[in-house]
């Protein structure tokens, strides 16, 4: 949590030096879904996710100096330069893409699911989405072929309650909860608190269990925050479209701050502990901006349109 | 060698394909059906099992996703539509992910998927059963799209297709199905890029796509019997475009008649016009002309159908203008006793 | 129920003779619903269809002659000529139209609520749908939004247990049914038997009250069973793709003749009324096809593709 | 007459639009959002009210299908999407549907709903937000697509294409938003077909499409340095296609350069060649040139996509080859200190 923290503070101090010249998403506040899920799932597991994915990327295991230089455009990115911040991928972790179309990369996770359960493996595959997708009509789609083939996804909804500046009330029946839906589809379903992460470890190493086992897919509902404005490194509760005392209210409940809490007065952590930490992220975060600026911008514009390896 | 429809050929493909690569996968809604989605799969249950040859639920977009994430993960899988038009709800999936994938990861992801449509016509399949889209997949860097004719090509480009690491658009026209012709036995590939030159001639150059080939051939002959010799050039791949093919032939014959069973406006009629007078090294005699569909729907009742397919008679008459000829009287006018809005004599509804 | 049975069937007899040349999907064995739905409609309520719509559309009071004329492809069909069987629309009686590509009316019926309710108005939109229309993302996406804004749209579904030559086990999860997915939404659902009549009315009475009172949505899943093939005139059990022992189960629940006995034992119908009335449908269906076989074939390929009228 | 940007322009439309017309509703992802929808919305709702600017689901295709249906019953949609790429996920819905309704019911329905896209590009949008197919919607008879390259036309064609009984495709483009021009005050309507020739020439004829116009005024400028005149025509309407103004030009100049930021291959671009070169009464005097996107999809990282989209130095070379005349050294080279990649200078990001 901390480690995806600090990486996307340090993006958003370096955004407006117009080096990483793409739209980025930011997790700020959000960190605890990605760090409880991944934390719980296998590195061997599978990923894919959507716009906001570099907290899905990093606690997976991505490569963060390679996705510091493809957010900068450079030929050592993960994607070559070819993607910006909306495309990471890793596959030597399992995380297996990410896209911006929304709800677009559900049914290709629910397809690697599928071809594992053809081939008899035994990965999980998590698919990462935000409350949006499910709007999407192809969420549905793979939702039902996921529940009628058993396959082993299991589908991590973090639900921030806004889709860019539309609040729920305006995209979603007040009656009803986003993991009721997926329930219908036949599929276990429930709702965690998505700012505490242990809870979130605790919830997907329940539900993996279930997928592993051959029972088909989860679905996860996470209640968290975005803090920062939906695309870019600034704030945006001034523009009117949510109220400043909702954010405050969000902002007590820090995964990080009150998960470091908990676990310094445990003992299980010091405040030098965490400085150190802290320092050493810092330090890795300053080397990945470095290595970024350092590696040479692409070239060769036609390159991969075509795969040519049979 | 042997004598096989086109349909057969087309499960020939399937199976020689599938047997060679146990990770080939046919998807699709009623694909094992009991009259084997027009006989292009029959059997291939009983000979692979439910788990290769599997139906599916009625979601298009989310499967064509299913499929691309299954072909990212070792799978190879062939995703059917009983209708070209089915595809259109899954634009997204084909041509903004698929398509995209591999260049946008930087070449470190592959997707050898083939989504397999099928081209309807006639009978009152209108407006919604039989829009020959070709020309939006043609527009799209990332897909390669081939048009088979003949049933050699069929098979040959079906196991191209599945063979090949990118995703294909594989088209097969419901008017060629009941054709046949020789198709060599065994497992053997079309290559995919190259345009087939149906017939020699020295002419005029008639390129065409899919199913007016055979209207093409049919012209040709009878252009021949007026002194006319035609070139016809089967199309068969129009992403990769064989613009060689194309620009070798125009050279020689100095005409040009773009055949296309689909609309023209930007679509693959006028590409091929345009990429032959943009060649410097071309020298047209006569302006080009284009034989396509009028620029409206497809109408269900068969008397209009009947007119709204371009046919031999078109091509013939494009030709002879070029030639300076006038057409002979009549000559467009529908022969009473035809019926066409059948893909075969034999045919007799209701799909 | 009798006049679309008879229709249907007098379809079916005619369509060897090669008249009528396009895709026709019967309603043979599935009266019920159609009749059932319509008489609990007022005119002015509107509907919506797809490839299956000849009972919707003549339950509705769609214009027989020109249905069959349309199928004959003349002049004087509901489109023109230029539609078809899967194309039906009598906008007089409030049946706006069907089209074929499966599930794509139900978002334009959705629409239609919606504009009804922009306009302050209170006539009642039914959307009728198969059971495999609700696997298309598009159904969640239109009932999301009638549920979201509390439209004036009744969904009425026919689960007559296959797509095609497809059953329901491929296609959905067996652990859980159809209307528990729409009431998943948020919209208020439920099961009727689709081949009784009386239970299809009075469920439809209630539910249109709903519907109409501003509470929004209501969703309805009517179970029975196609006789015919799926598309033709003909019978299909022998290819195997269902059991000729679930064919004759489920003949035993014909909607016309159960209910025909019903009504006779009740005393409210005469075995010589039932035949009287045949009689007389005989001879509107021999003058609708009559009509239609003198209808001139259209002319004009390239009329319509735009209006003109602003 | 008042200088406003295009951005201002369209929301002016709007506004005539919506004061003229009752019915009309405006709807869209994020169309109330305080930035205005690109400053496109900004103060609507506070006119209109929620009922008549409002937001929605993110459910494209479903979405789509509703405003088509409200269409056909007595209230004039105009569906935003913030990219063009989202409406694929529509296709179904806009092409097979809205496309077809008057058509297949003989002309007794009218769907007059607008399908506003916006084309993105530059900063990093990449292969997912920046797709240009608008040559799709113009191979579909029954839609009508316009893509307006200055503020006069974008608010004139916004108010035709609101008050159109027929389904309208209007696409703006992300890097004119911000350019400012004429716009008259009040409700005008600019028709929907005819170009508009920006330039008058005798020399060549550059026909350009949306922002590409701005770019072929620019090349125009500096060829009229080096004594050749262009014509550039703005083809604001893809379909119906005004054919005529275009042969009317060429056959004035002999020369064609057709300027699309869209892929070549059955695109618009190969459109205006074909259907300028099947002219009889065209004869050209060197061989047509298209100015295009090269064949491969949108690459994020600024170095390649500086190198990815046409400028102006590519339309300027393109008639001096013509001409006989071989192009500095250098011409096509980035000029170092340029940010290729911004809409316009005062952009910083993030969208
Ligand atoms: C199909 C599609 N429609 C619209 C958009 C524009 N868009 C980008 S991000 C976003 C918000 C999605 O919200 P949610 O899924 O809740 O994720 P969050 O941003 O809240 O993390 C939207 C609508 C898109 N990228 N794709
Ligand atoms: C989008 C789409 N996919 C597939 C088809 C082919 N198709 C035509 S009818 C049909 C069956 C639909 O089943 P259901 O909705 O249950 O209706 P029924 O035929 O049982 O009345 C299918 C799959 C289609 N027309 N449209
Ligand atoms: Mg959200
Ligand atoms: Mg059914």
């Amino acid at each position: 949590m901390l480690r995806i923290r600090l990486v996307e503070e340090a993006i958003a101090d370096a955004y407006p030096r117009q080096e990483m010249r793409c739209p980025v998403h930011l997790s700020i506040g959000q960190e605890a879904v990605a760090a409880g899920t991944a934390a719980a799932l296998a590195r061997a597991d599978l990923a894919m996710s959507g716009h906001r994915s570099h907290a899905h990327y990093l606690a997976k295991g991505g490569d963060l100096r390679a996705m510091i230089a493809e957010l900068m455009g450079r030929q050592d990115g993960c994607c070559r330069g070819r993607g910006g911040s909306m495309h990471l991928i890793d596959r030597s972790v399992g995380f297996m893409g990410a896209v911006p179309i929304v709800g677009s990369t559900i049914p290709i996770a629910v397809g690697l699911a599928f071809a594992e359960k053809l081939r008899g493996q035994t990965r999980v595959t998590a698919a990462f989405l935000g409350e949006a997708a499910t709007e999407e009509g192809v969420f549905h789609e793979s939702a039902n072929f996921a529940s009628l083939h058993r396959l082993p996804v299991l589908f991590v909804c973090e639900n921030n309650l806004y889709s860019v500046y539309s609040p729920m009330a305006v995209r979603q029946p007040a009656h009803r909860e986003v993991f009721e839906v997926a329930s219908a589809h036949g599929i276990p379903a429930c709702q965690v608190d998505g700012n505490d992460p242990e809870a979130v470890f605790n919830q997907v190493v329940a539900a993996r269990r279930h997928v592993r086992s051959g029972q088909g897919p989860f679905f996860l509902e996470l209640k968290t925050y975005r803090w920062r404005e939906h695309c870019g490194p600034g704030f945006d509760n001034h523009i009117g479209y949510r109220k400043e005392a909702e954010f405050l209210d969000w902002k007590k409940r820090d995964p990080l701050e009150n998960y470091s809490r908990k676990l310094i007065s445990a003992g299980l952590l010091t405040e030098e502990g965490v400085h150190e930490l802290s320092e050493k992220i810092s330090a890795e975060i300053a080397e990945a901006m470095a290595f970024g600026r350092k590696s040479p911008f692409p070239r060769g514009l036609a390159d991969f349109v075509y795969s040519i390896q049979p | 060698m042997s004598e096989l429809s086109y349909a057969e050929a087309i499960r020939d493909g399937f199976r020689e394909a599938m047997r060679q690569d146990q990770s080939v996968l046919l998807i699709g809604l009623g694909i094992p059906d009991p009259k084997g989605f027009f006989g292009t799969t029959s059997g291939l249950r009983e000979e692979f099992g439910g788990d290769r040859v599997m139906d599916m639920p009625c979601s298009e977009n989310g499967m064509t996703g299913v499929v691309l994430g299954a072909s990212l993960n070792g799978i190879r899988p062939v995703l059917n539509h009983q209708r070209l038009d089915f595809a259109l709800l899954a634009m997204d999936q084909m041509c903004t992910q698929a398509a995209n994938w591999s260049y946008m990861f930087g070449g470190q992801v592959h997707a050898p998927v083939v989504f397999r449509m099928i081209l309807g016509r006639g009978w009152g399949q209108g407006p919604q059963h039989s829009q020959a889209l070709h020309s939006w997949f043609a527009h799209v860097p990332g897909l390669k799209v081939v048009l088979p004719s003949c049933p050699q090509d069929a098979k040959g480009l079906m196991i191209s297709a599945i063979e090949d690491p990118n995703p294909i658009v594989y088209i097969d026209h419901r008017w060629l199905h009941h054709v046949r012709g020789p198709v060599p036995s065994g497992h053997y590939r079309t290559e995919i890029g190259p345009l087939r030159v149906a017939l020699l001639g020295k002419d005029v150059t008639i390129v065409a796509i899919s199913y007016m080939v055979l209207e093409a051939l049919e012209a040709a002959e009878r252009l021949a019997a007026q002194g006319i010799e035609a070139e016809v050039l089967d199309l068969r791949c129009l992403r990769p475009l064989d613009r060689e093919g194309l620009l070798r032939s125009v050279r020689k014959t100095g005409r040009l008649v773009a055949v296309d069973q689909a609309w023209a406006c930007a679509g693959m009629s006028a590409e091929i016009l345009a990429c032959v007078v943009e060649d410097p090294q071309t020298c047209l005699k006569n302006p080009p002309r284009r034989v396509t569909l009028p620029d409206c729907p497809t109408p269900t009742s068969p008397a209009l159908a009947a007119e709204f397919y371009p046919r031999a008679d078109h091509i013939v008459e494009a030709v002879l203008e070029m030639f300076g000829r006038s057409r002979e009287p009549g000559e467009l006018a529908l022969q009473p006793g035809i019926e066409y809005d059948k893909p075969n004599p034999a045919f007799t509804g209701p799909f």
